[in-house]
């Protein structure tokens, strides 16, 4: 994990000595130290597949399989979001150096955030990542980021205020912060202080549901994702949720299955009230770019319930289900990506409004297809990648007898539906606008960022072929781990 | 007693600053009452031992971050004061009566903590620094460092974001203005 | 290469659609032509090579997909689902060989060929999964046809059909999800093989709700009453090789879904919802068949009439003896042949005059005699006359039903009537009197392109309705074998007891051959 | 009297209390990292204090961190704070809602 | 034998086939003769046959090949020509083969010609397959078949507002009975297993009388629907529309007739169940006075042949409901030559005044059609039962069975349908041949019809002539299958006087008849005249209601429960439904957008409503668990579980 640390102050002082270098050069070096951490990766992977759960560094540090598992995840994801800065335009946040190393700096603090169970490692890497988005965000300078970037960071500050006082009822009642430690004196002395434990989680729900944007703490989501840059919206779906993911299943999950009922009860209705609600207010948007923030909302309600079965499946099912859903994602968003225009013509009301999209199959038949398949990959209908997590993760529901559960989740995908499909009739069954021509749908492309979305189709589109040696590695990691 | 009248006091203090805080419309106000609060706030990890804790609360609130937040004062007109319009001030009151209510229910109860094993005791008469420096620097040496970067990051975004170039839009400047910056950029890393 | 035969069916098309990008715009009608040729005479192999003695499946394929969670890619057909495919292919190449000249045909006729293979797929699945994945992949290049090509509330149609059948089988996917989870109890393994299921004996409770889960997906694909409003929306939204696919090919999924899945996996749950699901099928015959003569839309009279249709097939599959089943299989066949070329038929007259209302029609057999005469013995098929393929279809499924239950099927029966009634009405209207459309006075009447997709039509018709038997036989092994197996699967007593148990019939009959 | 831990846990909590309260009713950008600050504030006393009682020093460390973190925030809240202000004069949050729906 | 019974059946297919061909072209000659002649050699083929039954050589029967066959069902293309089938086949195949010709001169002028005759041999081969066939499956096949070709032939002139309707009202007519004879296929075969004639009714006696008795009813609904029994009755009136050859064929000698061919052909079945037998025969005679009523006062006169037709099937229905199966089959012979000789008549007349069928509208044409007259003549007076002619013999017959049967009360209805018959019959022939030529009022020059039209008819006549004295040997014939019961009365002096009697009558009614139309004064009735305006002759003239009936009270509120079922239920309800719920989820979106309403502080409120609202259930839920003893002892002090 200091790999990225030191990949970063290289680039700072690379800058310090001779500044105004292009930027492929510090992508070029982001991506290689990235590498070097998923190397770093695999061999911990190999280690950890000898001889179990690693405690590092006077304990703080903690290697295990959802530590590994997420943090493949996390280097993956950032090493196929970082080439997008590599476009066609120029745009501002990608002419410092000090981006591509906030990125590896952020990248590093949610490593530390999921190799932990202390909780206070856990804020210091949570915060430190988060400072560092918001700044990232902030730096597409526009009026819309910077709002977003205010909005973010506001209720962040909320938010670890909450983090900070569950933490403190939590030491307060155990003497501990470390997460072991407090399910072990909580298991001991029987939860008999149930009304504290409560408070406690109550906090941590709060500040958790706040990254994971959770209804009704999700109301940043939509507009951060609409003022960030496309890219920086689709890694802020992806790479943030699975670190506090992983969290949350520390936290909460010896807590579920160790009988807190109200907890279950809680969880269960915030999966249930996240993926409707979500579902139903993306079916109203008319930008796709906010339709998607809703509807990665949901996605995360929808793995939220991996946390509340907590079954060994349901925990493999939240890694593949992440898995192929940033394949997923990456693609469409890297696809809204390629079509940014700086200027918006007359007829569209916003940067990636639907109407843009209309008849896009005459203008650009091969980039309408492949939205298309995201498109359908996120709504879950076979083959394509997403549909094997929900699947999985269905499955993982009824096999814990969460009937209804199950259906909830069914009936929400058929929900979803309608607002993918929104985006497929603009594409392929509208006339297409006066004056769109396709260019404007790869306007922002290069080569690189056409290989990223060539990279994503077709890990969406084969996925078939991958699930079940994914499902075997992640299934046995997280067994392995005892989650 | 002393103990006691102290925390009364100082409790006091303090809830009355941060009343200030929150309630009064002169940001000025408001700030001083902020500084004097965490000053206050600082006594109490006097009073509980926690004199390392102390000092930096001090240092770092009321001398860094006060001085921030003072230095981002100078951009705004402090003197008149902020009016806010607040919508619906019933929601406003009666959530804060209702969080303050409850939390304290909550806390009022005695926390019995029993089968308490402090993982790092302290030992009477080492100085309270020496202990925090030792476990800072052996359990602890991680999340520092990983502070430590955090702190970087913060510096470094506080830079990004106040810098000049932040005012000008690269992505909507034509390119020969981009280039135009830059070699006032290089000629500034030059001289 | 034989040995894979349904993979090379069900990619075959495919794999052809991609390279169908290649193709320079005027020629791909011959390209498509061509494949659906070539698939279609492959398909004709496929019935060459089964051998109708046996009747359980044939060609099975295997291939590990995820085995960790127990799917996999099992192929295989039997009586039941060859003549499906031979369908599918058959209408493909007809659909496509008749298609009046189109706005880019180019992604018509591709969308075509990936329909295709979807439908081939879902025929040919013996693994729950991979039917569920063709069952939902064949909504999406139906959604593009009927969105792209289709008319004036073409967007709503097809979004309505979509969300309608997904939302229908997203709940299938629950139920089958369950199915596994029991299975998995049971035996301890991950298995979606459907012939794994069949040997899985539930107790009732399970039964049915697995089956009422089951029957929300197929039901609303058949669609059965009241889940069946998308189909008229989307029938006359659709332009005719929709329509026509559609009909002919994608409502047989939920029937025979229901054959598949259904009815040997949950004999006890069958027999309870018997009744239940027979009396909706008679409000689909009596009730839509209303609905059909009261439209003025000559393709909605047609559209309302395969839900009428599809009434008597659900009839005849829950007789739940090989009769009734036979009939109800074959008449899928003879429902897709029938209602497809019906289709095909209001096509005809669309193109000519760009309207289906019937008010503006009239007297049509004086201008274009040919096309009445061809309209006319669809019609009389439709209405199920002896001779034609419909008669037997539904002469089985009556026959079978009746064992079940007397009032029952007299009521049904009344398809006859009603069917009679808004058929003749629309034909009469249509057809009969003077022209008075000054439009219709010089339309041109059949033209070559249209012959050579209705001729094999009307040959067929007639060919299986007066010798059935080559398809008739490999249905009725097959329904056979899958009649004993949920006569030996079933627990109640009412199911034992409805469900006929063929073994111990055929000792019956020899010995009482043995007695005279 | 005594003060307990309890004493100074509710102490902590009012205090957390009127932080919330803040948050809540300030339009104003700064003020409203004031009451985040009172937030964080209010916890390390807690955190102080439970150390104190439990003879542990692991709160000490948390209420370290925390002032960390608290100081490193108010470096990128001024930082955005000022941006916006140079951009739009004001640090009004009713200003800044043109995202919506 | 077996080539000659292929010949028989095919012949007619293969003319249909060849006429089929010039579908759609310009009259062709050709296509008019080579089916009549190949409809000749089918009926030179059926007499070879009838020879060989006669000879005693036992029946023919093929079994061409399997047709269904699934689980235990087994339905082959199976023919048999036994003594019955002859009989009816040569019926057929006379009188099909004189219509064809006769045809060729009738629609001489018609444009369609080739058409008409494509349908008129499918309409013969349907039949044949009706008669041959050897199991009820097959009997579906033409009885469907015959259905389909009467629904063309009715429709002939489409063009016809009126004649399409009458298409399709006897094509449905005809498929409501055939839900009836459906079912009864069905409780054939589930109950013996088979749908054989031979073996269906060798497995019968076995069982129980109440699935006999059913099965019998519904195959005769059936019956009732192709021999227009009553209520099914008004479609025959109505297929008047369609040309005169098709009434004289369809509508008369052949397919109105499948009902009681049925019944004969089944009965094995009705012997085993007599009360059955009696509702027939009660029906047929009801029938029997129903429609000569309706005949009395009608003014179409193809519609008063078509009522006499309908009549006379009463009296066949009555025979064979009292047992006397070749009663009725030898009636159903006779009846067919003379009553295809009088339609023949009818449509020379037809032609002679250009489709006038009014007969008040005639008078006199004796002089310019005589041989017309003549024939017609001898008709009406085979019909009206006058010895020596064809009717005397089988009708009396029918009167003598219902007298030994002791239905007295069927057999006064029966004698006093007689005379009425008698009286309707001439009173068209004296309308339209005697009296003075009104149709001069209407500017007509009536002329003879072809000779060779006439000389089509003349074996009918013949028929009609000498068909009576076959009688025994028919008998003889025909006993071979069918029960043989000789009916003869005790006394000889009674059957005299019966006899006597029942001529007498008739002849009476004959007189009366030309007394009051041969005579000069006739009119054209105005609707003054004091009988037109007679409440008893509206009722008849309206045919009792029984149309407007029909239409007030089951067309029109099925059309107008369609148009509900469809614009009020499917569109307003079920699909509303359906729409309902996207639009509740999509505006529970819209209102609750607000919720995003872009307001930082307003997401921080919410954040910490939120926060709030999960403390308060932790709070309660906390408490609960903490006092959770002393609440269980609130709870069971007052008295919760």
């Amino acid at each position: 994990m200091l790999i990225p640390i030191i990949g970063a102050l290289l680039i700072i002082t690379i800058d310090i000595i001779k500044g105004g270098l292009h930027k492929t050069l510090y992508v070029g070096l982001s991506l290689l130290f990235l590498l070097m951490d998923f190397g770093a990766l695999l061999d911990a992977s190999g280690v950890f597949a000898q001889n179990g759960t690693v405690m590092g560094v006077f304990d703080v540090m903690m290697i295990d399989g959802l530590a590994i598992l997420s943090q493949f995840i996390i280097v993956g994801a950032s090493m196929l979001f970082i080439p997008l800065a590599l476009t066609h335009k120029r745009f501002h946040e990608f002419s410092y150096p000090e981006f591509f190393a906030l990125f590896l700096f952020m990248i590093a603090g949610f490593q530390f955030m999921v190799a932990t169970d202390n909780l206070i490692l856990v804020f210091v890497g949570l915060e430190t990542s988060s400072l560092a988005l918001y700044t990232l965000i902030a730096m597409h300078n526009r009026d819309k980021s910077f709002e977003a970037a205010v909005k973010y960071f506001t209720m962040g500050a909320l938010a670890a205020g909450f983090y900070s006082f569950g933490a403190m009822i939590f030491y307060a009642l155990t003497g501990s912060v470390e997460i072991n430690q407090i399910a072990s004196v909580l298991t001991a002395n029987k939860f008999e202080d149930m009304g504290f434990v409560l408070v406690a989680v109550v906090f941590m729900l709060a500040s958790f549901g706040f990254k994971l944007s959770l209804v009704p703490f999700h109301t940043w989501a939509p507009d951060v994702y609409e003022g960030a840059s496309a890219a920086m919206a689709g890694f802020m779906s992806i790479v943030p949720k699975i670190a506090a993911f992983i969290v949350v299943m520390r936290l909460f999950e010896f807590l579920v299955n160790s009988g807190v009922v109200w907890l279950e009860i809680v969880i269960y209705a915030f999966v249930v009230v996240t993926m409707t609600a979500a579902n139903i207010w993306a079916l109203i948007q008319t930008d796709v770019k906010r339709m998607l923030a809703y509807s990665s909302v949901s996605h995360a309600g929808f793995v939220m319930a991996a946390v509340l079965i907590g079954t060994t499946q349901a925990n493999s099912a939240l890694f593949l289900y992440w898995a192929l859903f940033t394949f997923t994602n990456l693609g469409s968003f890297s696809m809204l990506w390629i079509s940014r225009q700086k200027h918006l013509p007359a007829y569209q009301s916003s940067d990636h409004s639907y109407d843009k999209f209309a008849g896009m199959i005459q203008t650009a038949p091969m980039a309408a297809v492949i939205m298309a398949v995201f498109m359908l990959s996120l709504a879950g209908i076979p083959p394509f990648a997403l549909f094997w997590g929900k699947v999985y993760m269905i499955s993982s529901a009824v096999n814990a007898d969460y009937k209804v559960l199950a259906l909830i989740m069914a009936l929400n995908s058929a929900i979803a539906g309608y607002y993918y499909l929104k985006l497929i009739v603009y594409m392929f069954m509208r006339e297409p606008i006066v004056g769109s021509n396709g260019h404007v749908y790869v306007a922002n492309a290069t080569l690189s960022l056409k290989t990223i979305i060539g990279f994503a189709a077709i890990g969406t589109i084969f996925a078939l072929i991958a699930v079940n040696p994914l499902l075997e590695f992640i299934t046995s990691f997280v067994h392995a781990s005892g989650f | 007693m002393f103990e006691a009248v102290a925390f009364y006091l100082f409790a006091f203090l303090t809830i009355a600053m941060f009343f200030i805080t929150v309630t009064t419309s002169q940001a000025l106000y408001a700030l001083t009452a902020l500084a004097a609060g965490m000053i206050f706030i600082s006594a109490f990890f006097f009073i509980l031992g926690a004199d390392f804790l102390g000092a930096v609360q001090i240092v770092v609130y009321s001398g860094a971050v006060m001085a921030l937040y003072a230095f981002g004062m100078m951009f705004f007109d402090t003197t008149r004061d902020v009016k806010e319009k607040h919508g619906n001030k019933l929601i406003v009151s009666g959530l804060s009566i209702l969080v303050a209510v409850l939390v304290v229910v909550i806390i009022a109860a005695p926390i019995v903590s029993t089968n308490m094993s402090a993982s790092y005791p302290m030992t009477e008469g080492v100085g309270n620094t020496q202990e925090v420096g030792m476990v800072l620097f052996t359990k602890y040496l991680v999340p520092f460092e990983v502070a430590a970067v955090m702190l970087l990051v913060a510096m470094i975004a506080g830079i990004v974001l106040a810098g000049k170039k932040m005012d000008l839009s690269l992505t909507l400047m034509s390119d020969d203005d981009v280039r135009q910056v830059k070699e006032e950029e290089n000629k500034k890393v030059l001289s | 290469m034989f040995d894979h035969i349904l993979s090379i069916l069900i990619f075959f098309p495919a794999l052809a659609g991609l390279f169908g990008f290649v193709i320079q715009k005027d020629s791909v009608r011959a390209y498509g032509v061509a494949v659906a040729a070539i698939e279609f005479a492959l398909s004709l192999w496929l019935w060459y090579a089964f051998d109708a003695n046996v009747s359980g499946m044939q060609f099975m394929e295997f291939l590990p997909l995820v085995p960790a969670f127990g799917i996999n890619y099992i192929l295989g057909v039997d009586g039941v689902s060859l003549f499906i495919i031979i369908l599918a292919s058959f209408f493909t190449m007809i659909g496509i060989a008749s298609l009046s000249d189109t706005k880019n045909e180019k992604n018509m006729i591709i969308t075509l060929l990936f329909l295709q293979m979807t439908m081939v797929g879902v025929f040919a699945a013996l693994d729950a999964i991979v039917f569920y994945i063709f069952w939902e992949l064949s909504l999406v290049p139906m959604l593009y046809i009927i969105g792209a090509w289709g008319g004036p509330l073409r967007i709503y149609a097809s979004v309505k059909f979509f969300l309608y059948t997904f939302a229908g089988s997203l709940v299938m996917l629950v139920g089958m999800l369950f199915m596994a989870y029991y299975f998995y109890q049971a035996t301890g393994t991950w298995s979606f093989a459907i012939l794994d299921w069949y040997r899985l004996i539930l107790p009732e409770t399970f039964q049915l709700w697995l089956f009422v889960a089951f029957f929300i997906g197929f039901a609303i694909k058949v669609p059965m009453f009241p889940f069946h409003t998308w189909l008229p929306y989307a029938h006359g939204q659709a332009p005719t090789i929709g329509s026509v696919i559609l009909a002919a090919i994608l409502l047989k999924m939920g029937t025979y879904a229901f054959i598949r899945f259904s009815l040997p996996m949950f004999p006890d749950a069958s027999v309870f919802f018997m009744f239940p699901i027979a009396v909706i099928a008679i409000i689909m015959i009596i009730y839509t068949a209303m609905v059909a003569y009261a439209q003025e839309d000559i393709k909605q009279v047609v559209a309302y009439s395969s839900i009428s249709h599809m009434g008597v097939i659900i009839l005849g599959t829950f007789a739940l003896n090989v009769e009734g089943i036979t009939g109800s299989v074959f008449l899928m066949i003879a429902h897709g042949v029938v209602s497809g070329a019906l289709f095909l038929l209001v096509g005809v007259i669309y193109d000519r005059r760009h309207t289906k209302m019937m008010s503006e029609f009239g007297g049509l057999a004086q201008v274009m005699p040919r096309y009445a005469t061809v309209f006319g013995l669809m019609l009389m098929a439709s209405v199920g006359l002896p001779l034609t393929i419909n008669f037997v279809g539904e002469f089985l499924s009556l026959l079978g039903f009746y064992k079940q239950s007397h009032i029952l099927t007299l009521l049904a029966g009344v398809a006859i009537i009603v069917g009679a009634i808004y058929m003749l009405a629309a034909y009469k209207r249509m057809f009969f009197g003077n022209v008075t459309n000054e439009k219709n006075k010089n339309l041109p009447d059949v033209n070559t392109r249209e012959w050579l997709a209705l001729i094999p039509l009307a040959i067929i018709t007639v060919w299986l309705g007066v010798y059935p038997k080559p398809v008739l036989e490999p249905i009725n092994n097959s329904v056979e074998s899958i009649v004993q197996l949920m006569h030996e699967k079933s627990i109640t007593a009412e199911a034992k007891e409805r469900i006929p148990n063929l073994i111990k019939d055929a000792e019956a009959a020899t010995s009482a051959q043995e007695a005279h | 009297m005594e003060i307990t831990l309890n004493h100074y846990l509710v102490l902590s909590t009012i205090l957390f209390a009127i932080g919330l309260v803040g948050v809540m009713r300030r339009k104003n950008l700064l003020m409203l990292f004031f009451a985040t600050e009172i937030l964080l504030n209010s916890v390390n006393i807690a955190f102080a204090a439970i150390s104190h009682f439990y003879g542990d020093l692991t709160g000490q460390m948390f209420a370290f961190f925390v002032i960390a973190i608290a100081a490193s925030e108010v470096a990128v809240g001024l930082g955005l704070l000022i941006v916006w202000h140079k951009r739009h004069g004001n640090i009004d949050l009713d200003t800044m809602s043109t995202m919506r729906g | 034998m077996e080539f000659y019974l292929y010949l028989a059946l095919f012949a007619p297919l293969a003319g249909s086939l060849f006429a089929s061909l010039f579908g759609a072209s310009k009259k062709n000659l050709i296509a008019g003769l080579v089916p009549s002649l190949l409809l000749f050699t089918s009926f030179v083929s059926s007499t070879i046959l009838l020879v060989h039954i006669l000879s005693g050589g036992e029946a023919v029967h093929v079994e061409m090949m399997t047709w269904m066959a699934t689980g235990d069902l087994y339905i082959p293309f199976g023919f048999l020509v036994d003594e019955v089938s002859v009989t009816m086949m040569m019926v057929v195949t006379i009188v099909s083969t004189v219509v064809h010709f006769y045809s060729i001169g009738y629609m001489d002028h018609d444009k369609a010609f080739n058409r008409f005759f494509a349908w008129l041999s499918a309409f013969v081969f349907s039949m044949m397959v009706l008669v041959m066939s050897d199991n009820f499956a097959g009997l579906f096949i033409g009885w469907e078949g015959v259905g389909l070709c009467s629904w063309a032939l009715i429709g002939f002139w489409y063009h016809k507002e009126s004649a399409t309707w009458a298409a399709n009202e006897a094509f449905i007519m005809n498929r409501i009975a055939d839900l009836g004879m459906l079912i009864g296929i069905f409780l054939v075969y589930w109950n013996t297993g088979t749908l054989q004639y031979n073996e269906a009714f060798a497995a019968m006696p076995s069982l129980e009388t109440d699935v006999l008795v059913w099965t019998g009813i519904f195959l005769f609904i059936g019956a009732m629907g192709k021999s227009a029994q009553f209520p099914l009755h008004t479609w025959l009136a109505d297929a008047m529309e369609g040309p005169t050859p098709v009434s004289a064929l369809i509508h008369a000698a052949t397919m109105v007739t499948a009902g009681v061919y049925l019944v004969v052909r089944a009965n094995p079945l009705y012997d085993m169940i007599p009360e059955v037998g009696i509702f027939i025969a009660s029906l047929g005679a009801f029938v029997a006075l129903f429609a000569a009523s309706m005949a009395l006062v009608n003014r179409d006169m193809k519609r008063i042949i078509a009522y006499s037709t309908l009549s006379q099937l009463g009296y066949m229905f009555v025979a064979a409901g009292l047992g006397a199966y070749w009663v009725a089959l030898f009636h159903l012979m006779a009846h067919a030559f003379f009553k295809a000789l009088l339609f023949l008549g009818a449509g020379n007349v037809m032609h002679a005044m250009h489709d006038e069928l009014d007969p008040f509208k005639m008078g006199g044409l004796k002089k310019a059609m005589k041989w017309t007259f003549i024939m017609m003549t001898l008709a009406s007076v085979a019909l009206a039962g006058i010895f020596p002619l064809a009717g005397f013999f089988s009708k009396d017959l029918i009167l003598e069975v219902a007298f030994i049967e002791h239905h007295y009360v069927i057999y006064s209805v029966l004698l006093f349908t007689a005379g009425l018959t008698a009286f309707y019959s001439f009173r068209l022939v004296a309308l339209i041949f005697h009296g003075e030529e009104r149709y001069k009022l209407f500017g007509v020059h009536p002329h003879e019809a072809y000779k060779f039209m006439l000389i089509a008819m003349s074996p009918l006549l013949l028929l009609a002539i000498i068909a009576g004295a076959f009688k025994m040997t028919y008998f003889e014939m025909v006993t071979a299958v069918l029960p043989a019961t000789e009916y003869h009365v005790h006394s000889a002096m009674t059957y005299w006087i019966m006899t006597i009697g029942t001529q007498l009558f008739v002849i009476l009614a004959i007189a009366y008849a030309y007394k009051k139309y041969a005579n000069s004064n006739v009119k054209v009735p105005d609707g003054t005249s004091k009988m037109e305006n007679r409440l008893c002759y509206k009722i008849l003239s309206n045919q009792y209601y029984i149309p407007y009936f029909y239409e007030e009270y089951l067309v029109k509120p099925y059309r107008e429960l369609s148009a509900v079922f469809w614009k009020q239920v499917d569109l307003k309800v079920v699909d509303a439904t359906v729409d309902g719920i996207a639009n509740i989820i999509y505006t529970t979106g819209e209102k609750t957008r607000g919720m995003q309403s872009g307001n930082l502080s307003t997401m921080l409120k919410w954040m910490v409503v939120g926060t709030v609202a999960l403390l308060t259930l932790a709070v309660v839920f906390g408490l609960a668990v903490r006092y959770s003893v002393e609440i269980n002892a609130i709870l069971s002090a007052l008295g919760v579980k």
